[in-house]
């Protein structure tokens, strides 16, 4: 370890916050620029699942407060790809990952949106997962990155209440309603606990990340902890957990739950999920769509800029 | 019930529009559009709900903003023909937005001045929204209009084609007549000239042509005659309604 | 309810896909591709309405073809994805047809021998219609495949893209088992092997090269597990049938 | 008049028919090219407003019926372009001179169908106006013509009652699906009129085409049979048509009816009606995005003619 490389650890085992204008191994910048624009990448595609239902939200209210959401989940793209920016990247080369392949995006967007259920289930499971992930990030050692995690979390806290009321409403609905909140928890509910990635056992790069405070805590203990909260929470709505092999163990104070299917999570990552394809296809043709329209607010940029000197140059 | 038909044309004006540009969540051509987009779909179906709920009650017949939402059929609805266009190219997209930000801000100027309070409340609250919606949307057409060759030669068909869809707002029927008879609502012809002044303005400033003031213009979505898109629209967004009936949400 | 719940996949893969035909009305590449496709279209509502029907009576709830097809929600629809998905430009509207086609033939002549009268009589109705529309999406995918340089781009593409709905049928749950084992279905393996030498036969004629057998395949259509498509084309179908209920028409 | 001419309008005259192999006037052979092609332009849009509503359709029987009159459409023009090509001018001409707007369909496909009982005012109203303009037709001087419309007429006198009995269903159906039916009545009422052309006084060429047999009734006196005709069934189904000049005239035998509105008819004509560009461009759009298929049959067939004819020689 070289002498910057142990003062930078010295400062992240003293709770110093880096900053952009510090110095950071190459390897810490690396990670946390796919680690933030990953993160980024997952808010601006998260879009797509939910704006498949914004047209047919059941009541205006509900509709509204789906685009508000929506809305919230750009912010949250615009702050992550800003904090990755910090890094020595640009949103453009960022999002040239993302539609060459190359980057990654939160797998659980690559499972249809099949019912107004899901928009509870997303908010509920998906959301709430998302939470659990990105509080302990709030305190992570990179201070851009940290501080846009606090504004995210604020905000990720409201969807996620307000995915479970809709899970509320419809699960005092209907005997037609209440089949579908089950059969949205059905389908969720595995893909959610995916979402921290693989088992410890399993898990790469995992004691370089901890011991740079940017993982906080290992993908074990965040599932466990996602299935503490959200099993009461399905008692409470009147639902069935889908897993047989699920059950309280009193004297550890954890649910203990079944066999995660980690070949259907290889064979989604790997590009095989229901709607990787369309997904990234939708990305891809609105940015294609779109180059006529940033490249007109450049070019009219550069006339007005050109103007503005012209008319100083002249005075 | 003039008032009530009058009301039900300012309500789905907006909840049309607002539902086109919901087709487009995470669809923009840049991250900032997306954001601008939704906050304007969002705004425009704030105000279809007051718009509608305030129609309702003055109907008397027990029907919310869902009611009139969610379980009208097309030739129910009195949006004009513009707001249901399809969305196209962004170019139309934008066009059909500022065309109708145009008048919808100098309508809700006016309206803040109806003789109906509840109909000046609303517009109270929804000027500061329309007049973003204007300032951004005739921002853009600036932008893009003398932009490059490209994005003038789009926004200027998006112009030409939409054009006949821009009269109808002031080609007044009775309705729209017993309103202003009464001072609901502002007279045609004072909208149109403050409408074709901005309009002419900001596509002088674009290096636009403008199309004609007197040019063909169609008509019929206020008296509930749409164009085969209403159709297709309302099916998609009343679906849960429709297949569910009576179930809360 | 096995049988049931078997009836309906049949019935609804051919409405499906029928109602995707239904939606080119008009807009074929040429005016004989205009009257094929709505004359497939035709052919396999005819069969869904055969199947729903003998559904319906099955079940004994009085559920007729109208209601089995008007409404029910996605969830409740049982067809393979491969016929949900929308019809892109031509070549995968033909190549769509073409891998359905051929499970399509080698089925129905299989059920025109099945242990269940009812449906060894509706295959056998059914039977020449299938021929033909073998004939004639398989002649086509040789002519477009071995067309121009183009064409065959389009139509390997297709084929790749197409691929991965390809399995669904074969890939039997109890309810398709349950079928086989009294005789009503035919077994998997031997439809499996059927369908990939007549693809493998047309692909080698078109110069296209046939992606492999053991590809990753989607599936959960059977069990009403969709894709985000079909909830939009119910809703646009289901539309007067769920906005005007118990209407005569 | 030359002595051909003279020989050529004795035939006429005498009530032979005329083939393509015979020789006749430059103007009669462009007439019915024109004629013949509007008609044949005119099948082919006009499967686009019933397209509308075949996907809507609510019935699986409903939509059965639908799905064949559309072909039947689609077959008709296959009839019609066949008829026009035996006077020398091919179908990919004559569609070149609808794609750019060239020749005409006729102006009533410019309207929207915005009901499913625009399905039956159609079938009824329009279909019932063609027939009355076509049945004559089946007895006209150009033999390829006649024969083509004595196949159309019979097909379209089954799609006149299919569109009837739709209006009788909703006629007697809930309030609701009588209002959709009178709705329909009232828009598709005068346009069907206008279907019949100009009125006499103002309609150019009849008099020669009535000499050359090509137009056996003036524009007033199919219009007067139209109306003459529908009354009655308009009466019988309880619906009201929407002229309040309408009235009957015991002496003449005849129903009296309203002004039509010829600005109307010419502002659709010039261009101006709701659907115009939508048609035209659906029909050239579908042309242009097919154009790689029609390539590839061609190149195809060539290739294997190619073939054919290099194991013959290999021979």
């Amino acid at each position: 370890m070289s002498e910057e490389e142990r003062l930078f650890q010295e400062r992240i085992d003293a709770g110093v916050k880096i900053e952009a204008k510090d110095w950071m191994p190459e390897a810490y910048r690396k990670t946390l620029i796919r680690q933030i624009s990953q993160h980024a990448h997952s808010e601006i595609v998260g879009q797509l699942p939910e704006g498949n239902w914004v047209t047919r939200a059941p009541t205006l209210k509900r509709k509204s407060i789906l685009l508000a959401k929506i809305q919230d989940e750009a912010g949250h793209g615009l702050y992550l790809y800003s904090a990755a920016e910090t890094l020595g990247v640009s949103r453009d080369e960022l999002l040239a990952a993302l539609h060459s392949g190359k980057a990654k995006y939160s797998s659980i967007f690559n499972y249809p949106t099949l019912s107004w259920a899901d928009m509870g289930a997303i908010g509920w499971l998906v959301d709430g997962s998302a939470i659990i992930n990105q509080i302990p990030l709030c305190r992570c050692s990179y201070g851009p990155y940290s501080r846009a995690m606090i504004r995210v979390c604020k905000e990720e806290s409201f969807h996620a209440r307000q995915g479970y009321d809709i899970m509320m409403s419809l699960a005092k609905g209907t005997p037609e309603q209440k089949a579908m909140a089950q059969d949205a928890l059905n389908r969720w509910w595995w893909p959610s606990l995916m979402m921290f990635g693989p088992s410890d056992a399993e898990s790469v790069n995992s004691a370089q990340s901890t011991q740079w405070r940017i993982k906080l805590f290992s993908n074990d203990e965040l599932r466990q902890r996602m299935v503490d909260q959200t099993v009461p929470q399905a008692e409470y709505l009147g639902l069935t957990i889908p897993d047989p092999d699920l059950k309280w163990n009193a004297e550890t104070g954890h649910y203990e739950f079944g066999e995660i299917d980690w070949a259907e999570f290889h064979a989604v990552l790997k590009g095989n999920g229901p709607c990787n394809r369309e997904r990234l296809r939708t990305r891809v043709k609105a940015w294609e769509d779109g180059e006529w329209f940033r490249e007109a607010l450049v070019a009219h940029a550069e006339k007005h800029a050109g103007k503005k000197a012209n008319t100083k140059a002249a005075a | 019930m003039d008032k009530f038909a009058y009301l039900l044309r300012l309500g789905d004006n907006a909840l049309v529009l607002s539902q086109r540009l919901s087709e487009l969540c995470g669809k923009g051509p840049a991250l900032e559009e997306d954001m601008a987009l939704t906050n304007v779909a969002l705004d425009l179906l704030g105000q279809a709900r007051m718009w509608l709920t305030y129609a309702g009650e003055l109907e008397g017949q027990g029907r919310d903003e869902d009611a009139l939402a969610y379980l009208r059929d097309a030739h129910d609805f009195k949006n004009v023909l513009l707001v249901e266009q399809p969305n196209g190219n962004y170019a139309h997209t934008l066009m059909r937005q500022f065309f109708f930000d145009t008048w919808h801000y100098f309508l809700i100027g006016a309206l803040t001045q109806s003789t109906d309070r509840r109909i000046a409340e609303i517009a109270e609250k929804s000027l500061k929204e329309v007049t973003y919606h204007l300032r951004r949307s005739g921002d853009l057409v600036v932008r893009l209009g003398d932009g490059t060759e490209t994005s003038h030669r789009y926004t200027q068909t998006a112009a030409d084609e939409l054009w006949m869809y821009t009269g109808e707002v002031f080609n007044y029927d009775s309705v729209d007549e017993a309103m202003v008879a009464v001072g609901v609502a502002p007279p045609a012809a004072q909208l149109r000239q403050q409408w074709l002044d901005h309009v002419s303005d900001i596509f002088g400033e674009a290096t636009l042509t403008m199309p004609p003031a007197d040019a063909w213009m169609q008509k019929g979505g206020k008296q509930g005659r749409h164009s085969e898109h209403l159709g297709y629209l309302l099916a998609e967004m009343q679906f849960l309604q429709r297949a569910y009936p009576g179930a809360e949400w």
